[in-house]
């Protein structure tokens, strides 16, 4: 999707027509088992769309869907829209569901395991301003029981899998992030020079590379693992992908906005879509904060042994 | 240094801060922020009533008809319309901190005499024409240019980030006179902004839609008295209203980001993870604690310089070092209250009392203070050649 | 004192005659009452003599000494030497005394108030390599009781004075090193300019400058509010002093030894002597996490309000 | 990408295992510091015993004698031998890491046979001589001259940071054989130490007493056939080094890395505070979490380098970003552990078990590599430069 295109999908509702191209190109079934006309691929493949998605800024419930397709094929055929409420560690404050509008079903992550209720059961109020344009939201107020879909080693699986494709979104949006301020800083004179020929730009860019290399590696570190073809402690791998990612995500879109000066500062300018969207993403399937603690926690416990 | 208030000062807060619980509530609230006629008629109305009380142009001399304050007045002055939730200069701010002050120092009579009474008791509103699209950081490289044609110049070229471009009386123009000279043929006009072939287009931010505008000039027709001070001087008329700099120009914003502090304790205190608190989180409280010295060494730093200031007379260089310190810490802040918020940050507005207008609206607005008047990169190039001696880079060839 | 005069110092012990010049200038009984023979100054003037003691790293127990001065007006006048030991706040680890050699008494500051014992009472381990070389430490392993001194509203009110002037030699240390980088950057070139005329450098110089002003203004801050001349919350300025002089501090002979370059690494160098103290003062009168966590306190105390 | 080891990589994991558990007692204790013949004893009979054990010259090709290992198994070699806490390289350093390599790539038949075997054996320990006072980022700028005089060239000038300079037996010198060109005029030979107008004066460090020296060289005379690669032809030698990197160079460091994290965790759980351990303070648990998300990713970013390149058989410009993220975060390592101390930082040793030895200690040693080999600000020029194809600075006239 070129970016004009992003900048018109931002004012849309739910796009069913590049929904159903997301389908039948198998985005949505990456995860299907093949019996189920999936896929059937793992997360080291996976991950390798997911950043292509995130760096696209391409909208809608892809990641509840891709965890989903798995117990219900029909999400992976694009006929069911799933989104999803992560209430493994609840909090206070209001239910915020994205991609309300065009979703038939809402799935529920809890200690208990994994819930669908009809979104038809629901009452929803729409967000008049979401901070990204590409990410509508509603607000629920009360959450019904639902359908037992799946016991909690199942949620608890899906959990990690839907924090590991967030960190490929955040893998996508540093490397995006990075293109665009490279190109930018190639282009842009001040000065009589390109700005990219002053260090202070250079050394930026620098440490965006850096982050996008880090944040690649431990993304794909943590797939590998997953799909048990590592060595390490997967929970430990998920976190730290979660963590480097969404630190690449914010630092690299923060520093192309601040690289694009007052051009980042204009609607039409990709960088502050790709913070909006790295802000969100930081909200699913756990903060950095959150996966800084399970880190300390697992390496705290290896320390007694 | 003594940092108390004289007795003076006491007296000039209470009766400022008297006015103002008068004064604040019965302002109303602010209109739409569509809604352009109305939300002229509200910062105006504010400056009218300011200045009926004897508080418009709180740094202006008294002889051009402002309060004349004293540094500390000056701080008082907005620390207390911080404090009491005040209208903001808004669109005065161009006429009120830099047309105006820029006509005070190098205006004819005339020129005074036309501007100053009508911007103090807002009747005047105005813009600022200095960036162009390959002029931002280089600001010297502008090219809208001015060509004589008898007693008027003939303009064209493009202007961007005009604020308030579409509802302003006047504008603040700078103007290509030379070629041949960079910095020696720029020069500065007062554009009144009904003349012909002036187009101006809104600009929409990151923001969403905004105060800013591009402004296109075609053949417009100024005339050579609108000119302050000589032609091709303008670089130098652009830099004097720094003279009006005192270390104040952020008061108002680091009293903010006090209270902003403290909130984000109520905040946490409100918020509950996993069963406890936000606060009970050591290293959220933690972060709080250090990004609060921050803001209070930042006012230490403002109130030191007012108060050197006041003693000698002569202003530092020290505007740079607070707006490079101020700017990166105010994102900060804001960027945690964001983070604090969880979820409740996917929507701009307030959700269920969860402050995300204050807190996550806010945090994009302040993304364009380490931009806007010079860059953090540019600060600091300004810091380490002009305070530490640094030299020059090798220019490009 | 020059600065080849500091790498001498390096290897001395306790320099009878350099304490003997300090006391007749008056610098160990600042905070003394004139009746009792001191200058009588307050915090504002005391912290700019230490902020340039801070500044040429003088040696030996002076924040010890100004702060019992006043007790013992003995101190002053240098006859009788004082080092003394924080206990307001226990932690695990080993005692570690600053500056034993050559002092006569201990003072210690706990819970209860404040205590003298005379050093002849106590058995010391010199170690061997201490992490300041112009900062001699000693481990004690019991503390006897000693004799009452004063109350703890007094201890409170040193450790208090204690942690400004602490601060105060922390700026300092940021002062000095901002100096030494700044010239270092003038006269040192690389690629035929003077790496001072590079943007990397210039940007690191210009950002120790913004946290050497903080600091200053932070400490003569929280120095006018404690004579009673400012108008905040005494306690948290000298907490914000600390922690924004700790930094600079800390940050700025960072950043001087890293713009040395290999020269930072040398011994005779000036950097990493600041480097090494700047440590030593982080960890006297609370350190930077801790003025956070008291900061974090009083302005929640003040939300509930 | 498959980041699990084949069942020949577990065989050699196996092997140097079975191996390191009773080589590595048996070495016994490292000597002093100060005792400089030991220290040569020590480190030159424990490459012996790698060479007679088949592990001597790791990633050297097996006709020179090395073990010419897959980048998997050099990666485990790395990991092992930190693992097992093995002694490291030490003085063999500049011998088996860069003028071996550099002979292997760029020498004569002569060359290679007269120095190659001694060095894996530990009979040969070489000390470089590049750096000088004034070349040291810009170490093509380096000034020490080798004049021809017959069949031999006749060297003048002065180096630092020689380490082990004065238990060396040769010494790989970059000389300036052609004034008129800055990176075209530079030589690469081979000195041995034991010719006459060699002095070397040791260079105290922030460490103290130290393994660097400088070298002064007056009228040194040394044989033409010495040199390796054309005359003035050196600043390629010298890069051809580089080919021997293979992303591995850090990779014993970062699992020493991961091990001091844990041992971060055992310290903080055995210090208490007010009452609780630090381990109860979340905000050091957060802090030591995300420091130990960063090792991590660091260390995928070598496994993913190494996996990439054992594929395409191409070495990217990963060194830099490898060199650049690694040196930081060690620094940050190491002064969280220096902070969590407490006063026993004040001691650069042990004291009643707290480990300021290998926190505070190893934190000073740490302050180097940022400098070192290019330091971050020079890392960052290469990246921009070379990976992202950002135009070169003006250069000075």
């Amino acid at each position: 999707m070129p970016f004009e295109a992003v900048v018109e999908q931002a004012v849309k509702p739910f796009d069913g027509a590049l929904w159903r191209d997301l389908a039948e190109l198998g985005v949505l079934s990456l995860r299907t088992r093949e019996n189920d006309g999936g896929l059937g691929l793992g997360m080291a493949e996976a991950v390798l769309v997911f950043a292509e998605l995130g760096r696209r800024l391409l909208p809608g419930p892809l990641i509840w869907s891709a965890l989903i397709a798995g117990l219900l094929p029909e999400v992976g055929k694009g006929g069911l829209v799933v989104t999803g409420l992560d209430q493994t560690r609840p909090a206070s404050g209001p239910l915020m569901i994205e991609h309300w509008e065009g979703s038939n079903t809402l799935i529920v992550l809890d200690v208990e395991g994994v819930r669908r209720i009809e979104t038809d059961a629901l009452q929803a109020r729409a967000v008049e301003t979401p901070l990204d344009p590409l990410t509508p939201v509603h607000q629920i107020h009360a959450l019904p029981p639902g359908e037992r879909l799946a016991d909690s080693a199942t949620c608890q699986r899906l959990w990690s899998e839907g924090a590991l494709l967030t960190a490929a979104q955040q893998l996508g949006i540093a490397v995006a992030t990075l293109e665009y301020a490279t190109s930018y800083a190639l282009e842009r004179e001040q000065f009589d020079r390109p700005i990219g020929s002053f260090q202070a730009i250079k050394h930026m860019l620098a440490d965006m590379l850096v982050r996008k290399e880090q944040a690649m590696a431990a993304v794909y570190a943590a797939a590998a693992t997953m799909d048990g073809r590592g060595v390490d402690d997967p929970q430990r791998m998920i976190s730290t992908a979660k963590l480097i990612a969404g630190e690449a995500a914010h630092k690299n879109a923060r520093g192309c906005l601040q690289i694009y000066g007052g051009m980042g500062y204009v609607w039409e300018m990709p960088p502050h879509f790709y913070l909006k969207r790295a802000f969100v993403l930081e909200n699913g399937f756990g903060t950095m904060d959150e996966h800084a603690d399970r880190i300390a926690d697992r390496l705290g416990a290896s320390a007694t042994r | 240094m003594d940092l108390r208030y004289s007795e003076a000062d006491q007296v000039f807060r209470h009766a400022l801060r008297t006015w103002l619980a008068e004064a604040v509530p019965a302002r109303g609230k602010s209109p739409s922020i569509h809604d352009w006629e109305a939300r002229r008629a509200y910062d105006t109305g504010w400056q009218r009533k300011l200045f009926d009380a004897g508080y418009a142009g709180i740094n202006w001399p008294k002889e051009f008809g402002g309060r004349g304050a004293s540094l500390m007045e000056e701080l008082i002055y907005y620390e207390e319309m911080s404090r009491a939730n005040a209208p903001g200069v808004g669109m005065n701010f161009v006429g009120v901190r830099h047309g105006g002050p820029t006509l005070i120092a190098e205006g004819t009579d005339q020129q005074k005499a036309d501007h100053l009474p009508r911007i103090l008791r807002g009747e005047e509103v105005w813009c600022q024409g200095f960036s162009e699209p390959n002029a931002g950081s280089d600001l010297a490289a502008l090219r809208t240019s001015a060509v004589r044609d008898g007693d008027h110049y003939v303009v064209n070229g493009q202007k961007i980030w005009t604020s308030f471009g579409h509802v302003a009386d006047f504008c603040e123009l700078l103007v290509r006179t030379d070629s041949n000279s960079k910095h020696g043929g720029i020069s500065w006009l007062v554009m009144p902004m009904d003349l012909d072939g002036i187009e101006i287009r809104p600009l929409p931010t990151l923001h969403g839609e905004s105060d800013f505008s591009e402004m296109f000039l075609e053949n417009v027709r100024i005339p050579i008295e609108n000119r302050v001070g000589e032609e091709n001087d303008g670089w130098r008329v652009t830099n004097v209203t720094l003279r009006f700099e005192r270390g104040t120009a952020w008061a108002a914003d680091i009293v903010h980001l006090q209270q902003t502090l403290v909130s984000l304790c109520e905040l946490a205190r409100a918020t509950t993870r996993d069963e406890e608190t936000a606060w009970n989180d050591r290293a959220l409280r933690r972060e709080i604690g250090h990004l609060s010295a921050e803001v209070e060494s930042v006012w230490a730093m403002v109130k030191l310089q007012v108060s050197e200031l006041a003693k000698t007379g002569v202003p530092g260089l020290g505007g740079s070092v607070i707006k490079l310190a101020y700017t990166e810490l105010n994102q900060r802040v804001f960027e945690l209250g964001t983070r604090l918020l969880g979820r409740a940050a996917l929507s701009r507005d307030d959700v269920d009392g969860m402050p995300s207008l204050g807190m996550v609206d806010r945090y994009l607005q302040t993304l364009s203070l380490t931009i806007a008047a010079g860059s953090s990169q540019i600060q600091r190039n300004i810091i380490s050649e002009r305070m530490l001696g640094m030299p020059k880079e090798p220019r490009a060839n």
